[in-house]
């Protein structure tokens, strides 16, 4: 771990990967003691500042100071990530594993399932639930895992079906393995891989994802800050003020090109192999 | 005498398309035979080499041995209990006895295991606690020569030599009765071939083992098997003791094998029977005889009639027309 | 005109790794007679694809010529510049490689890749079509005119490698290379291949230097032959010297361990034990020491020199310099 | 070739049917009435009656699903609750917008992207090559309503160079064409460096392959080579991930379309959402899943077109 950390830090991308993923996660999880204001604390008197020494980013046209808020934010954007491709890893793999390994019926319905779920435009899905259940951090987080399940399923069984055809399974099969220890055995630690390098290239587009549907007012509920909400108040204020949109957009940049850099780095360092596939 | 291993016409069938396919295309049938007619038996401490070039059906043959195919129609018995019946639970106690050597030395052995954990794995497939692995696996690794500390490596850090030798090291971990080995020196160098196949035959004479060997090189077959089995587009196309077929080959097939091996002199006197063309497909067999499309004797008869079985003695048959 | 269509002389070529510099060929002399053909045997990390990379000039990136000439009608062509040796390439000089299936573009039909490769020709569309009809009719392949808008996946291994060797030779090269060009064929197919090569020799004229680890097939089909050895040429020899009389113990080691050789059926047979030394750090002295039978004092820590052992046979070993 | 293609539109018109049911379940498994919730808190009983019964949503939902897709097969996507216009007529009055704005994106991005990573493979490891992995690899990342918000504050309302809002007027090409420019790039930026990274990959990858080799053993001429014998191969894979990129680019397009108020299916779905609309949601998410059937259907086809290998074997 701490070679491949040291690995990471001596490759430029991967440097400022690790750099930038270090800063917006320090400042979101210590975002109590960074932050100069309460992000929520409503101060008509100061709204719509631009930057100076007293609020980095300005204030929004509450007043509220737009650092703290940046910062705050970074909690609900990383929560979100974590959760959900945690999740839909798990169930990915597990779905993916099994339509690669079992049967062919089998395969054929969980690809099925996983077709029709990726026809939806992700967004569009994700505005339809939200819709109808209503917004909120959780919908969010269950959206997404939902319409992110199939392109781990879908990796997890490519993956498992290249492993099976090799001989060693064959193998395995023929000293007379179980299915069981075969799939945890000889399977799983194979398909990992490539998949953990995939979740970690993910995180991007999840934040992205939450950002955007906060943006379109479909997320986390105000006053709660998101990067998103930042953006869609900037929207709304863009003949004001520019400042609301640069101080939205500059956390979502920094952690979507972190995160890349990080994940192309540990991939190019694990398995070069894979430029493609990815 | 008593049979290890008996095979009685076993056929074995390989879907090529879809029903729907077949319906639309017009092909009456939508599957190949990839073995047919085979028929042999394996005598306890005996080896039994199965000869043939890629797309004979050797290695399907293999595989329906051990269960890992099915076999469409014939029988396939095991110290006298039938294979091709068998429940999951009774193919299971059936692999223990026997064990499988794979083509790819590398490629077989389980990329992310160390050498220790593979070639004890089948202890931990079937349960057996009784034993102390880490002393199994130092066992092991001396019978087929490697020294302890191999144990902890990794198979991408082995030779195509050793990572053999730890497939052999596997293959013997439980005690099998019949080993089957699918080109034991296939992508060797010749300099290290010899070392396996002496390998092989010690292991033989010391743990009195049968073999199943299956291979595209007659040089291999010489100096390890009892028994030879030629295979053309999945039937045998000759079987006999192997000291006969190679000091008289009578099936044409054999004969252009035997001399497509020529032995590594300039001056040696070339009687090399070259063969026209190429396999045919399995999906659309030559009549009469498979082979006549090819044969450089071919007669009337063959394009019009199966070959009848022809004896030679009691243990070396053959189908031709004209054997030689 | 020197009687010799290919010079090697003192040939090295090392590639760069992230331990130091692999030293993949070392020293290498060999001559290609004109009209004959010339066997290089080896097994594997001899160096007998680095030695054909080099004399195609196509060497992976990371490969370096600290020594050595490759002459080649009369010209060095470590000395030309890029235009000149892609000038050579297909026309006086062609390859034919090992692997069949993969040699020949997947989304290109024959006909055009056999018409593509005439494009120093000044000659009409339907011109260069008729030489390709024609070539593939010379190595045996039936109803060509109409296999030629086909592509490579519609045609068996055998079948492909033919078509390899007829874009070689379609340009009737003065030097053909060979690289392994059975390996990957049943051994019926071999005995083909090995004699339509040689019937295609005769008739065009051209020399061939033939890359195998077969040895019976070297015996077969060659003039000369050269063994390597961890990057070296250990012997060479006409094909009667080297098979006949070994002067090196690999050499002699090999014979006796090609199984095609052993009549009598041995329940024990002949190896070579142990392993390729470590090409990055050389061992000092012989390269061959370590798994030598006869090895002696002088091998540990002086380099045998090349020496002539008979003629036309040369080799580099001390036992023969006693 | 024919089953094939047989095989391809039943799996798709499977995949619309299963995609239009969930949205049904969805829809009805959420707690709450539809109509009472469209009709707000005040609505009499009487009002929400009628509604459902207008609605169809006094029926179990079996029949409801069943009687969509009847109407369906007759080319009907039922009535807009609000303006009571036929739902076909919007999404079809939206659709070329987006068709459009995707399209002109895609082709731009495919313009710049293609070329650059054939540069970058050929010129694998100088100072360009890197420059331009790190620049794609900025671009694949930022995500396109930022892109689009940046924009538009960027070259719109500070420098003022490209309008604002709306798609142009009618009828005035060159109008509708300015107004494509900023929304075109916000989705196509991404695209750029995607395509660039995955040409360069499989570039490099083709050009290591044997047969390449081969040719530049024939004394090919590089450029030749390049283009002829490794390019076809090589974009081979772009076909296909713009076929399966076809849903990213409708999301992209739904933000674009709102930042940008452009008319389109992306701002139709968002507004019908809204405004609880729910016939126009319906078919507007059919219209966009067929779309990306359609699309990687098509892709698949082309692919099956360019490749040999894979044309034979079907």
């Amino acid at each position: 771990m701490i070679d491949v950390l040291r690995r990471v830090f001596g490759d430029p991308l991967g440097r400022i990967g690790l750099i930038l993923v270090t800063l917006v996660t320090v400042g979101a999880l210590f975002a109590a003691f960074i932050a100069p204001y309460d992000p929520i604390a409503l101060n008509i008197r100061d709204r719509l500042q631009d930057p100076s020494a007293a609020h980095f980013l300005g204030t929004d046209q509450l007043g509220r100071d737009l650092f703290s808020r940046v910062l705050y934010g970074g909690q609900v954007a990383l929560k979100v990530a974590l959760i959900t491709i945690g999740v839909a890893l798990f169930i990915g793999v597990a779905l993916g594993m099994v339509a690669g390994f079992g049967p062919r019926w089998l395969d054929n319905a969980i690809m099925l399932f996983f077709d029709t779920i990726r026809s939806f435009p992700t967004v569009m899905f994700a505005l339809a639930t939200v819709a109808l259940v209503g917004p909120s951090l959780e919908t969010v987080i269950a959206v997404i895992v939902v319409t992110t399940i199939p392109n781990y399923g879908r990796v997890a069984r490519t993956q498992t079906l290249s492993i099976k055809s090799n001989e060693y399974i064959k193998a395995e099969r023929a000293m007379g393995a179980s299915t069981a220890r075969m799939l945890s055995v000889h399977v799983l630690p194979n398909v990992m891989g490539p998949l953990m390098i995939l979740a970690s290239m993910d995180i991007p587009t999840v934040i992205a994802l939450e950002a955007g549907l906060s943006f379109l007012g479909m997320g986390v509920k105000p006053p709660t800050p998101s990067w998103g909400s930042i953006l869609n108040d900037g929207y709304t204020l863009i003949r004001n003020t520019p400042w609301p949109i640069v101080a939205g957009s500059i956390p979502l940049l920094m952690v979507t090109l972190g995160f890349t850099f990080l994940g192309e780095s540990l991939r190019d360092l694990i398995d070069p192999k894979l430029r493609r596939t990815v | 005498m008593s049979a290890l291993l008996q095979v009685e016409n076993a056929r074995v069938r390989f879907r090529v398309c879809s029903t729907l396919q077949a319906l639309f295309g017009g092909v009456s049938d939508p599957c190949i035979d990839a073995v047919r007619d085979a028929s042999f038996s394996i005598d306890e401490g005996e080896t039994f080499a199965l000869v043939g070039e890629s797309g004979s059906g050797k290695s399907t043959l293999a595989l329906a041995v051990a269960g890992l195919l099915p076999a469409a129609e014939g029988s396939i018995r095991f110290e006298g209990a039938e294979v091709t019946t068998m429940d999951t639970a009774a193919l299971k106690a059936y692999r223990r006895h026997i064990a499988f050597m794979w083509q790819n030395p590398v490629g077989s052995l389980s990329p992310r295991l160390s050498v220790g954990a593979l070639i004890t794995e089948p202890y931990r497939i079937h349960r057996v606690r009784e034993r102390d692995l880490k002393a199994e696996s130092a066992r092991l690794l001396k019978m087929v020569g490697l020294p302890p500390e191999f144990a902890a490596r990794y198979p991408h850090q082995l030779s195509g030599g050793q990572a053999r030798r730890v497939g052999v090291a596997r293959a013997l971990a439980l005690d099998p009765k019949l080993i089957i080995a699918d080109e034991p020196t296939a992508g060797l160098d010749v300099s290290v071939q010899g070392e396996i196949l002496n390998l092989l035959n010690r292991l033989r004479s010391d743990l009195g083992v049968c073999m199943f060997v299956i291979t595209h090189n007659l040089n291999v077959v010489r100096h390890i098997s009892d028994r030879t089995a030629i295979m053309y587009l999945g039937r045998f196309v000759e079987q006999g003791p192997t000291d006969d077929i190679f000091a008289r080959p009578r099936h044409p097939y054999t004969l252009a094998l035997l001399s497509a091996n020529p032995e590594p002199d300039p001056d040696a006197v070339l009687e090399r029977i070259e063969l026209k063309g190429e396999i045919p497909s399995l999906r659309d067999r030559p009549a009469g005889c498979e082979f006549h499309t090819r044969c450089p004797f071919v007669g009337d008869a063959c394009r019009q009639t199966f070959p009848p079985l022809h004896t030679v003695s009691a243990a070396h048959a053959l189908t031709c027309h004209f054997p030689r | 005109m020197s009687s010799d269509v290919l010079t090697v002389t003192d040939l090295s070529v090392h590639y760069r790794t992230d331990h130091g510099a692999l030293q993949a060929l070392r020293h290498v002399n060999l001559d290609v007679p004109r009209g004959s053909i010339v066997g290089v045997v080896g097994e594997s990390g001899c160096g007998k694809s680095t030695l054909i990379a080099s004399i195609i000039r196509l060497l992976a990136g990371n490969a370096f010529i600290p020594n050595g000439r490759i002459e080649f009608e009369s010209r060095n062509l470590l000395d030309l510049d890029e235009a000149a040796m892609r000038d050579l390439r297909g026309n006086r000089m062609s390859v034919v490689f090992q692997d069949p299936m993969s040699t020949l573009n997947p989304v290109l039909t024959i006909g055009r890749q056999m018409t593509d490769i005439q494009y120093r020709r000044n000659a009409s569309r339907a011109d260069k079509q008729r030489r390709a009809v024609e070539m593939l009719a010379r190595v045996g392949i039936s109803d060509p005119a109409s296999r030629l808008g086909q592509f490579p996946h519609e045609f068996s291994g055998g079948m492909q490698q033919r078509i390899s060797i007829a874009m070689a030779l379609q340009a009737e090269p003065a030097l053909l290379i060979a690289d392994e060009p059975t390996t990957a064929l049943d051994a019926t197919l071999e005995v083909q291949i090995i004699h339509l090569l040689k019937d295609l020799q005769t008739n065009i004229g051209c020399s061939i230097l033939f890359i195998s680890h077969h040895l019976g097939v070297i015996a077969e089909l060659c003039d000369y032959v050269v063994v390597m050895y961890a990057g070296e040429i250990v012997e060479e020899g006409t094909a009667r010297d080297v098979f006949h009389r070994p002067a090196h113990p690999y050499t002699e080691k090999l014979l006796q361990c090609d199984p095609a050789g052993i009549a009598a059926k041995s329940r024990s047979l002949p190896t070579i034990p142990g392993e390729i030394p470590d090409l990055v750090e050389l061992p000092a002295g012989c390269i061959f020491k370590n798994r030598c039978g006869y090895v002696m004092e002088r091998c540990d820590n002086v380099v045998p020199a090349w020496t002539e052992s008979a003629g036309t046979h040369f080799v580099s070993c001390h036992r023969t310099q006693t | 070739m024919l089953l094939y293609l047989i095989k391809r539109v039943t799996l798709g018109v499977v995949i619309v049917m299963l995609a239009v049911t969930l949205l049904f379940c969805m829809i009805h498994l959420v707690p709450g009435d539809p109509a009472r919730i469209l009709l707000g808190p005040r609505a009499t009983p009487e009002l929400i009656a009628s509604m459902s019964a207008r609605m169809g949503l006094d029926l179990p939902m079996p029949v409801q699903v069943l009687r969509f897709f009847a109407n369906l097969l007759r080319g009907d996507l039922g009535m807009d609750i609000i303006t009571n216009r036929p739902v076909t007529e919007i999404v079809f009055g939206q659709l070329p917008y987006t068709l459009w704005l995707i399209f002109t994106a895609i082709v731009f991005a495919a313009l710049i992207g293609i070329p650059l990573g054939c540069y970058s493979a050929l010129h694998r490891n100088t100072l360009a090559d890197r420059i331009t992995g790190v620049v794609s690899v900025a671009c694949i990342t930022a995500p396109a309503f930022v892109v689009a918000l940046c924009s538009l504050l960027l070259f719109a309302v500070t420098l003022q160079w490209f309008p604002a809002v709306g798609a142009g007027t009618r009828g005035d090409v060159a109008d509708q064409a300015v107004h494509l420019v900023l929304p075109a790039f916000a989705i196509g930026l991404s695209w750029i460096g995607y395509l660039a990274r995955l040409v360069r990959a499989s570039m490099l990858e083709v050009m290591g392959e044997n047969h390449i080799r081969t040719a530049r053993a024939y004394g090919l001429p590089e450029r030749v080579v390049v283009y002829r014998y490794a390019l076809k191969l090589a974009v081979l894979p772009t076909v296909t991930v713009i076929g399966v990129g076809m849903g990213f680019l409708l999301s992209a397009a739904l933000f674009t379309e709102i930042v940008f108020a452009r008319p389109g299916i992306g701002k139709l779905i968002y507004d019908s959402i809204v405004t609880r609309n729910y016939p126009v949601v319906m078919g507007s998410v059919l219209i966009s899943t067929v779309l990306f059937v359609i699309s990687t259907t098509v892709s698949d086809l082309v692919n099956a077109w360019l490749d040999p290998r894979i044309r034979t074997s079907l």
